[in-house]
């Protein structure tokens, strides 16, 4: 067994720097790696370029490394709940490069797993497709997306195990699994660390071999954006 | 003329004996609660879900288990979770029969925009130009006109796409249409609403051909 | 809950006909749809197209189609454990199309994702990219593959519900999950049928989505092909 | 000169700590005999394992537990098993460190031909033409000559190719060869093995420098 523990956050992100490109797993706050990211605020890395869905909200998530202007460039596909996010955009601090939420996840899985780029009518007829190769396959149209190149991937997961194991729990999987392997360098927090062979190898979302660093994740805020219920009958 | 409500009691009319459903924020989101009971349905939420169920009780949130709209939900017995690539793959192999979205502007040959005002308001598309460009069957709810009275139904949209050419029906609160070849077909009006209100409100190509039906209720 | 339940295997194989193309799951004899297979030998349809990794033995697997002269075509990667096979292909009898295990997988998985073709290392510069379309990315060159074409999918889980959700056990899962929902109908056969609500949700491999019928299976055989053991110290 | 297990023993060698590796069929299977114990190593089969262990006491094989070669495995503490398209997507992503497999030919440049003798065997590539097109690291393991004495170190393959310019060193029962731009450099002798063995049975350019050393026991 090939171990991948580190003891904390900061060996965890050893080799992190200026103007590096990160993929950063996560679905709104959901499944989003906490604490690489309060990390990476602590070290004051500046120009960096972020892959992730979303871009967190005013004062969590990413948008702790929007408010220490951080961040050179975003690249996601929703970015809706963060006002200070608006506002660098709009005045131009800020480069953002919106992309299908598909194609984004694909373009992670396409790392991961060696393709150089992948056909997908997402975006087909829009300003999402200009100029980019478009083809047409069996009377319908595809644009050409190439696959990302990122530096380090922070994924989060619920448990994990010393060869780097990954199990995720609900929605909070999401785009975390296709963002391991997909760097030069994965990193995994889990809320739950457990020895090798504690994990049934039938359960495992991503098999250790995707993953270079995991460790035992503290303080997991979990906030909830939209907290939504219904009253008992 | 239709309310909120109104809007998705009609669309949940579409909504077929085994379909899988994606529905988008918004008004689509409430078309769930109109869905006969005695038909078989499964919703998917392209963050990774299948087999949603209602929202909790008060105290039973759960912060990892979410929709799209990062609502908190719950999930029915069948239920399953993946990920975003798999969530994508159901969506643009067609495994999804059916999608609800929400639209800015719709133009009588089916394209459709819903994510980005030039200059004003740019939150992204989400996972709409997947399911627009993948889904065979869409329906767009939204309200006819928008709110300084313009239709949102035109010839051409005037706002970045989302999609060419891709929008099957639409209903708002004035009407239900098909696109056709020849542009919006109208199908029926709303309670209440004349064809001549239907005709004043839709910029784009009208279809009205003989009595055209009030929606049954 | 939309429930893909039939009863039996002669009802989950309604519609096959002679000259279609079937996708079948296993690796060698290993996760094979043996209840489906044998179907296909007592329903008799004849000039098969299959798609399938290996092609059985000469007594099991897909070895009783071959017997039956049942199949036309095979698209395989390889197909080293069958006499009869070899006879039938030699003689010019069958029509084989050997294709490399990971484009096969992806070529399934392609086609149940949506994706028309994609880029693949393997085979560049051999006889397999014959006639293919290839192009460089970063200096590397790759083959176009289009996405496999199938009207019916026959896998084999380990466990299924009545959503059509499937668990599959260690590698019995190879090809199944890549060819759920890759053609126009999947019926899924599983060693043990459960009620919806009996599978967790985060442990499912395949959602029911990909899958039209599912049927509990009987007698399984699982037949090992290459028994190999160690003494006991 | 080396026996099967000789080979495997000195390609054991190659094997470093943290390897992820994955063994061909024939003498490959063997190198997991021969790895240091205190090094990690996994390894990894196609079919969907990662974490393989040795083959499994009598009475306890598992039907739905074998490797690529179809044996009964069993598995280590912090195995995975996976599907099929994301085992090749750990071998074309390049995160197998090391592919260690079998060949009938070799070719100067680096071509390998291992899948097919026309007209005569055509038993298919299975994972090999995605191992060689992915893999930055290929050791090839083989006897130096076929049955009728031939060399299998070649200027060109006459056999169908598996792939191009990608076999970066091969350990035989003569010798351990690196390839390079120049052809096959001799880097090891077997024991008892001379150089002008070697050369006479070496059909392709062979690069000899110095002295070259009898290979380390």
């Amino acid at each position: 067994m090939i171990k991948k523990t580190v003891p904390n956050v900061e060996d965890a992100l050893k080799g992190v720097a200026s103007g590096m490109t990160f993929m950063l797993g996560g679905f709104g706050l959901c499944g989003i790696p906490e604490n690489a990211i309060a990390e990476l605020v602590k070290l004051g890395i500046k120009d960096i370029t972020c892959i992730s869905n979303n871009a967190g909200v005013d004062d969590f998530g990413l948008g702790l490394l929007l408010q220490q202007h951080q961040i050179k460039k975003m690249i996601s596909s929703y970015v809706g709940e963060n006002d200070e996010f608006e506002r660098q955009m709009l005045s131009g601090e800020l480069e953002v490069e919106l992309t299908p939420q598909g194609t984004l996840a694909e373009k992670c899985r396409a790392a991961q797993a060696g393709f150089p780029a992948f056909y997908t009518p997402a975006g087909y007829g829009t300003e999402v497709a200009e100029g980019k190769e478009t083809r047409e396959f069996d009377g319908k149209m595809y644009v050409l997306e190439p696959a990302y190149k990122a530096d380090f991937s922070f994924v989060k997961a619920w448990k994990g195990d010393e060869a780097g194991n990954l199990i995720f729990k609900g929605t909070a999987r999401n785009f975390n699994p296709c963002m391991c392997g997909a760097a030069t360098v994965t990193v995994a927090e889990v809320e739950e660390l457990l020895p090798a062979g504690s994990l049934d190898p039938n359960e495992i979302h991503v098999p250790g071999i995707f993953v270079q660093r995991i460790f035992q994740g503290t303080h997991y805020e979990k906030r909830i954006e939209q907290r939504t219920v219904r009253q008992k009958a | 003329m239709l309310d909120k409500n109104g809007i998705a009691k009609r669309i949940a009319k579409e909504v077929k004996d085994g379909y899988y459903v994606n529905l988008g924020i918004g008004i689509p989101t409430l078309v769930a609660n109109f869905v006969r009971e005695d038909i078989s349905v499964e919703f998917q939420s392209e963050n990774g879900v299948l087999g949603m169920g209602p929202f909790p009780f008060e105290g039973e949130e759960d912060a990892d288990i979410i929709n799209a709209g990062k609502q908190t939900i719950t999930t029915l017995p069948g239920a399953s979770f993946f990920d975003s690539a798999m969530s994508f793959g159901m969506i643009r192999g067609k495994h999804v029969d059916l999608t609800i979205l929400g639209a800015m502007e719709v133009a009588e040959n089916g394209d459709i925009a819903n994510w980005k005002i030039p200059g004003k308001m740019v939150k992204g598309m989400g996972g709409a130009m997947d399911l627009v460009a993948s889904a065979e069957n869409i329906i767009v709810a939204m309200m006819h006109t928008n709110k300084a009275g313009q239709s949102k139904l035109l010839k051409k949209c005037s706002l970045p796409l989302t999609g060419v050419g891709c929008v099957k029906k639409i209903v708002t609160n004035l009407a239900v249409m098909e696109v056709t070849s020849d542009g919006f077909k109208l199908l029926e009006r709303a309670p209440g609403v004349s064809v001549e209100t239907i005709v004043a409100a839709t910029e784009g190509k009208l279809v009205v051909e003989g009595e055209v039906p009030e929606m049954a209720s």
